[in-house]
């Protein structure tokens, strides 16, 4: 056993450092750095590397690329909200409205009574459930429709898209219910704490740490199961791997599920932490940012994934607060470069051009680290 | 790409640097100030550590540079910068000059959200001048709220909110619309409306109060409401729809690049607007750029300020405006709104006598600010503004006609019983 | 006619067509328990079609497929290799991104499911079933190689061996020595005939050499129909195939 | 909302029917050069927006280098502008191409990532270029108005113009793609690369000019944009998932099958549009495409091939 997984135990080694390192960062260095504002900025990243570290798996691993993640997102971080809107909403703080106990937005659409759908988030439990199986049903539904039909590829990628546009004008039309653009604004206790003050939001900062570190290893335990292998194989030789007597479909949609599910949990997270939700969240442009997240840190790498994100979001805030007119320039640049010179992102330049210069043993391969370049699923 | 580039957006840099320039020169002009007596010491006016030394005050300016807002709000910056310029020229708010930090928004309403804390928590400003979109007030309001910053807002907007912390410089709904629909019911005896709005809070609460005006009180009818996505460019099928109940007004809170859109198509279906009435609320000068002034002459808007409003106000302030951002531009209803914040806050600054928040809140209501582009304003103890509401009529040129002001100041009522 | 139930493979009157032009056209095909079949035959004749009719990858337009005399047309890749068919392709076709190990391991017949692949135990048992096959293929001592960097025909071999870890009854090879080194063609040949022992086996090649040293029945096919079959002898005097090869 | 009479229902039937086609012009305009580079060549350009921002910026352009210099010509300043925003958007594809994408055409994922990062910075481009505010594009009079058919039915002229330059610039394609030596190159190097290179086609060239076509028509549907549509620096990226579900709803090989699923799209949504809100009807017209590309993932007009 230990004689035979003796190659493929550096990467691994290599991995549970990388995570050490994740979390001294964000546990300790971090806190302890930065002033609560800036820490709260941290851990609305650390939201999207939820995201990120999801599309590891369903991108990187197993080639399907997908541009709706901001739908699941979305979907998590409304759910969330839909509670604390409630909360928000007593008679007490809403009497000026002409129906009190209902969310300001709905009053303000004549809507004078509370739906039905909304009515079941005025429990907790079922808020937080809700945030992770509601964005796993519709995966669910999504992929057992497409992949089921051996959709893949670029069509999958483009169905996302549009599933993610579908929700925004949704969320956006639908206003009387959903807030609209505006979003569900104004969240401030959850079950009577209030989540604005600095307390609050170091506590926060830290459940949200907590949270990814369990993200990292669910992630970590999937990609080095036998599943995980079965994953990289699909992307690289789906025929072989059905003609090896399983169903591809299947494992598809369990990984598409599972990131959806982490999606989720990082949208309630951002809820929590930035005291609203919209629908600028779900759209197309957020969905693909977070893609580009995952690909600068390494669309093989759980660790890469999440320091790509903090990478890329602080990179953006300095931009945007240095010289607003140009960060865009700043970030088209950056994706370029990064898909044309390092695909493998940050994650590849370290154990390609770094560590083999720091470590004696070279040429890390294996599904945890790194992994080689994935050749994208075929398009049906 | 770039071979193409008229040279005139090189303008645009040199023009900030100008503007810099300008800043430091009248501050170091006004140096000998400090040395007067009556310049009251830090420590009086800001009891609440807010970046206030002896001879600086900083204020913020939050709009979008980036993203899709950025068409809008680039008119209020601009505004802004200028208010601030001349107030430095005249010696500063409380015999201190105003240093302003602008942050961009993104046209993400987060990123307002977290730009605007920045600006409290980290740079401590006295005040910020800043938001465009209903979507960006509602993220940065629980933060002006939590942090007790002060937050000029120069949109007109759908009211319904009320807030310490806040000073509308913009129309509320009702001040915006009543005044308007009587006008068209009296001068074109209007009987059938058409509403059209694009798909969000604005527009949909401003048709909300028109319809009841419309209904309850001007007991006419309204033909049809529709509304259409952000950014939708498709308008053909509900011009035909007009075309067959042909609304005596076509009532339309169309805005951003639809508007552009909306008017070439109705143009094109052959509805000349100089027969057919239409009234707006959401085309300023600024937007009429996009849309040609041949496709939207004989529209009417109904807001409170036009670039061609002739009063002596206006006659110094388009002039100083064109000289500083340049003779192309134009100004509209919100930026004129966003030029009052800067004024007011200085006046209600001085009034308190101090910077802190809460003494400023408190001195708002009753500030006057005679020098107004648009006349005259009043705080209201609501913390939005008296102003009249006014009548324009587009010319070819992109100009509005000013054809009708309403006699009295118009009182702001974010709350309007029996609107709602 | 009705199927006659002694055929480990029965295939029927089998067409298929691509946008009308019929690349196998009527096809009957039988194929014993034990036997090793060779299909031969000028290129675009409907040999590699033959094989993904078969496997499932391709659908029948029309025409019936029996496998252990039950009907398999319609069926899905994975349970038709389930039923116990294996197939390799034309080029070899193995995950270059795993080791040889691995690439075998997952070929093991267990853990299908998405929760049996999650939960999945290397047990020894599994070990030296892979070292067990490993060997036959000659990369006992390659198992810890990443396969990418394996030579073209240990790749084959490694693709012949990920079926053989399946133990299927009927095994179908897609030019199983294209581009092999002589040597390793005598060792393929050597590999087929172990092979063989207890299954059968349909291989599709162009070198005759290496067909005489294996065949006991050859199916030659021209455009989508058989042409003749028989053995090596009778076959390669048939005046059709002649022309066939040699007429063009 | 029916209480229309029947000579009524009919003119607005003529009508949406027409506004229908109008929208069909304009999918079709707008997914032709994209039908082009994502059917042809598999490339996923996401900057395709921006390709068309830039023809209309281009037409923008000359409709004041007319007025100010050509005032005698300025009548038919359009269709000088549609040449330069072609050659336009065409020279910035080949440059593209050739700095960027030919790098990639092994990973048609990755071409979507490199050119999402280009749509941003080209957005960027055009805002420090023209400005953040839109731009008006002035129409020469005669393409403004529209033309009474009966007392109830009006055509307009602008619409008329988009339809006869869309089935022009199709029938162009068409010609190009299947009657010029240049199509069947091509369509050869699609195909099968390797081949094609071996019997002497330069596939790195034909590449380059596919790509650069695309951008090229997409610089001329972003022209006739100017006469419906604004123009801004981020106008762009509001048509992008439209113009490519029109083309994978059409099935990405098939020029047919483009123009069929423009039609169908466009129809459906027009007639929505006038029963419902804009909104939902947008909604419902994305659900329909998205459930029938679920049951049929290649689209409608798709060549059944063995894989």
């Amino acid at each position: 056993m230990s004689a035979l997984s003796a190659v493929r135990n550096d990467p691994r080694r290599l991995e549970l450092i990388g995570f050490a390192l994740v979390a001294i960062l964000i546990i300790i260095v971090l806190p302890l750095a930065l002033d609560i504002f800036r820490l709260n900025l941290v851990g609305k990243y650390l939201t999207y590397a939820f995201v990120a570290i999801g599309l590891v798996l369903c991108w990187g691993h197993t080639g399907i690329l997908s541009l709706g993640q901001g739908l699941f997102f979305g979907l998590g971080g409304y759910c969330m909200a839909a509670f604390l809107k409630l909360e928000a909403s007593s008679v007490a703080n809403t009497k000026i409205q002409s129906t009190p106990g209902i969310p300001d937005f709905m009053d303000w659409n004549q809507i004078t009574a509370l739906p039905f759908f909304w009515a079941p988030f005025k429990s907790l439990p079922f808020a937080l459930i809700a945030v992770i199986l509601v964005p796993t049903i519709l995966a669910f539904i999504i992929g057992a429709a497409l992949f089921k039909r051996r959709v893949g590829g670029v069509y999958f990628a483009i169905i996302t898209q549009a599933m993610a546009l579908v929700l925004t004008i949704l969320i956006v039309g639908q206003q009387g219910y959903t807030g609209g653009i505006n979003g569900i604004t104004d969240l401030r206790t959850l079950l009577g704490w209030d989540i604005r003050t600095d307390g609050a939001k170091y506590i926060l900062y830290f459940v949200c740490c907590v949270l990814l570190l369990g993200t990292m290893f669910v992630a970590r335990f999937v990609l080095a199961s036998k599943l995980g292998r079965i994953l990289v194989a699909t992307r690289d030789k789906e025929d072989r791997v059905r003609f090896s007597g399983y169903d591809v479909a299947n494992y598809k949609i369990f990984v598409f599920c599972l990131a959806s599910a982490m999606a989720g949990v990082g949208g309630a997270m951002f809820t929590l932490q930035v005291g609203f939700m919209s629908p600028s969240f779900v759209g197309i442009v957020p969905s693909i940012d977070m893609v580009i997240f995952c690909a600068v840190g390494g669309r093989n790498s759980i660790v890469g994934a999440v320091a790509g994100t903090l990478l890329v979001n602080w990179a953006k805030t300095m931009f945007s607060e240095a010289f607003p007119e140009l960060w865009l320039f700043a970030m088209g640049g950056l994706f370029i470069a990064v898909v044309v010179a390092f695909p493998r992102g940050l994650a590849g330049v370290m154990t390609d051009q770094i560590l083999p210069r720091l470590t004696s043993f070279k040429g890390f391969k294996g599904t945890g680290g790194s992994g080689a370049q994935p050749t994208p699923a075929p398009a049906e | 790409m770039s071979s193409e580039k008229p040279t005139g957006n090189l303008l645009v840099p040199t023009r900030r640097q100008l503007l810099a320039g300008a800043a430091t020169l009248s501050a170091t002009a006004m140096l000998p100030n400090l040395a007067r007596a009556d310049v009251p010491l830090t420590s009086a006016v800001n009891t609440t550590g807010l970046a206030v030394t002896d001879t600086e005050v900083t204020v913020g300016i939050l709009h979008s540079v980036t993203g899709t807002m950025a068409i809008s709000e680039t008119g209020s910056v601009e505004a802004e910068k200028l208010a601030i310029d001349q107030i430095n020229a005249q010696g500063g708010v409380l015999g201190r000059k105003i240093k302003f930090i602008q942050e961009d928004g993104a046209s993400d309403w987060p990123t307002f959200a977290e730009k605007a804390k920045k600006l409290l928590v980290q740079d401590k400003c006295a005040a910020v001048m800043g938001c465009w979109t209903s979507a960006s007030r509602k993220a940065v309001l629980p933060v002006f709220e939590q942090y007790n910053g002060m937050l000029y807002y120069p949109t007109f907007y759908e009211g319904l909110e009320q807030s310490k912390n806040v000073i509308y410089t913009g129309q509320e709904a009702t001040q915006q619309i009543l005044a308007g629909l009587n006008w068209v019911e009296k001068e074109k005896g209007a009987k059938t409306f058409y509403l059209l709005g694009s798909d969000y809070i604005w527009p949909r609460t401003s048709n909300k109060i028109a319809r009841k005006h419309i209904e309850n009180v001007l007991k006419l009818k309204v033909v049809g409401e529709e509304y259409f996505p952000l950014g939708s460019t498709q308008f053909n099928s509900v011009i035909n729809k007009m075309k067959l109940v042909k609304p005596d007004v076509i009532y339309a809170i169309i805005v951003g690049g639809s508007n552009v859109a909306f008017y070439k198509q109705l143009k094109a279906a052959g509805i000349d607007l100089t027969k057919q009435t239409l009234m707006t609320i959401s085309v300023t000068e600024d937007e009429i750029l996009g849309i040609g002034g041949e496709n939207i002459v004989g529209a009417y808007a109904c807001m409170k300020y036009f670039q061609s409003l002739d009063n002596p106000n206006n006659k110094a302030f388009v002039p100083a405006f064109k000289k500083m951002w340049g003779e192309k531009t134009v100004i509209g209803d919100v930026t004129q709104a966003a030029y009052l914040g800067p004024w007011l806050w200085k006046l209600t600054a001085e009034k308190a006598g101090s910077f802190d928040i809460d003494k400023i809140a408190a001195a708002s209501p009753g500030v006057e600010f005679k020098g107004a582009p648009e006349g005259y304003v009043r705080i209201h103890e609501n913390h939005h503004l008296w102003s009249k509401t006014r009548v324009g009529r587009a010319r070819l040129d992109g100009q509005y006609d000013v054809i009708y002001e309403t006699a009295e100041l118009m009182e702001p009522n974010p709350f309007p019983k029996g609107y709602q | 006619m009705s199927s006659s139930t002694d055929f480990l493979l029965a295939l029927e009157d089998v067409s298929v067509s691509f946008d009308g032009f019929k690349a196998v056209d009527g096809l009957n095909l039988y194929v014993d328990k034990g036997e090793l079949r060779v299909i031969i035959g000028p290129n675009g004749a409907g040999k590699t079609t033959v094989l993904d009719l078969i496997c499932g990858r391709t659908r029948v337009s029309g025409g019936s497929i029996k496998f252990k005399d039950q009907e398999i047309t319609g069926w899905k890749e994975q349970e038709i290799v389930r039923r116990g068919i294996g197939r390799k392709f034309q080029t070899p076709t193995i995950y270059e991104d795993l080791t040889v190990f691995e690439n075998l391991e997952l070929s093991v017949p267990r853990g299908r499911d998405v929760v049996g692949a999650l939960f999945w135990k290397r047990t020894d048992e599994v070990i030296a079933r892979v070292r067990e096959v490993a060997a036959m293929i000659y990369l006992q001592d390659q198992l810890e190689r990443s396969a990418e960097t394996l030579s073209h025909g240990q790749k084959q071999w490694l693709e012949i061996g990920m079926l053989l870890i399946q133990d299927p009854e009927l095994l179908m090879l897609d030019e199983p020595v294209a581009g092999m080194s002589v040597s390793e063609r005598i060792k393929t040949a050597e590999l087929l005939n172990e092979i063989i022992k207890n299954r059968s086996v349909i291989v599709i090649e162009h070198d005759m050499k290496f067909v005489e040293s294996i065949a006991h029945r050859v199916t030659v096919m021209h455009q989508g129909k058989v042409l003749a079959e028989g053995d090596m002898a009778t076959v390669q005097n048939n005046p059709k195939v002649k022309e066939v090869y040699l007429g063009h | 909302m029916f209480g229309y009479s029947l000579g009524e229902l009919g003119s607005i039937l003529v009508m949406q029917g027409f506004s229908g086609l109008i929208l069909f012009s304009v999918y079709l305009l707008m997914a032709l050069g994209l039908a082009i580079i994502f059917g042809q060549m598999g490339v996923i350009n996401m900057a395709h927006g921006e390709f068309m921002i830039l023809g209309a910026y281009m037409t923008y352009f000359c409709s004041h280098l007319f007025a100010s210099y050509l005032p005698g010509l300025y009548a038919g300043y359009f269709f000088v502008a549609m040449i330069v925003a072609f050659i336009a958007s065409g020279t910035a594809g080949l440059i593209v191409e050739w700095a960027l994408i030919r790098r990639l055409y092994a990973r048609p994922l990755d071409t979507l990532l490199a050119t999402w990062g280009l749509s941003l910075i080209m957005q960027q481009a055009f805002r420090s270029g023209f400005g953040a505010r839109e731009v008006g594009v002035e129409l020469p009079p005669w393409m403004m108005g529209s033309l009474q058919v009966t007392d109830t039915i009006e055509v307009q002229i602008n619409g008329l113009f988009v339809m006869g330059l869309t089935l022009l610039i199709t029938a162009g394609v068409a010609v190009l793609m299947f009657k010029s030596r240049w199509g069947l190159q091509v369509r050869s190097v699609m195909a099968n690369r390797t081949m094609a290179g071996a019997v002497g086609i330069d596939t790195r060239r034909v590449d380059r000019l596919t790509f650069g076509l695309g951008c090229g028509i997409a610089g001329i549907a972003g022209s006739a944009f100017t006469m419906i549509g604004s123009t801004g620096p981020t106008a762009g990226q509001l048509y992008i998932v439209d113009t490519f579900l029109v083309v994978v709803f059409g099935g990405a090989q098939s020029l047919l099958g483009t123009i069929a699923s423009a039609l169908t799209i466009s129809q459906s949504q027009s007639t929505l549009e006038f029963f419902l809100t804009g909104s939902m009807a947008k909604v419902i017209t994305l659900l329909i495409v998205i459930g029938i590309l679920m049951l049929r993932p290649q689209g409608l007009f798709a060549l059944k091939v063995r894989r």
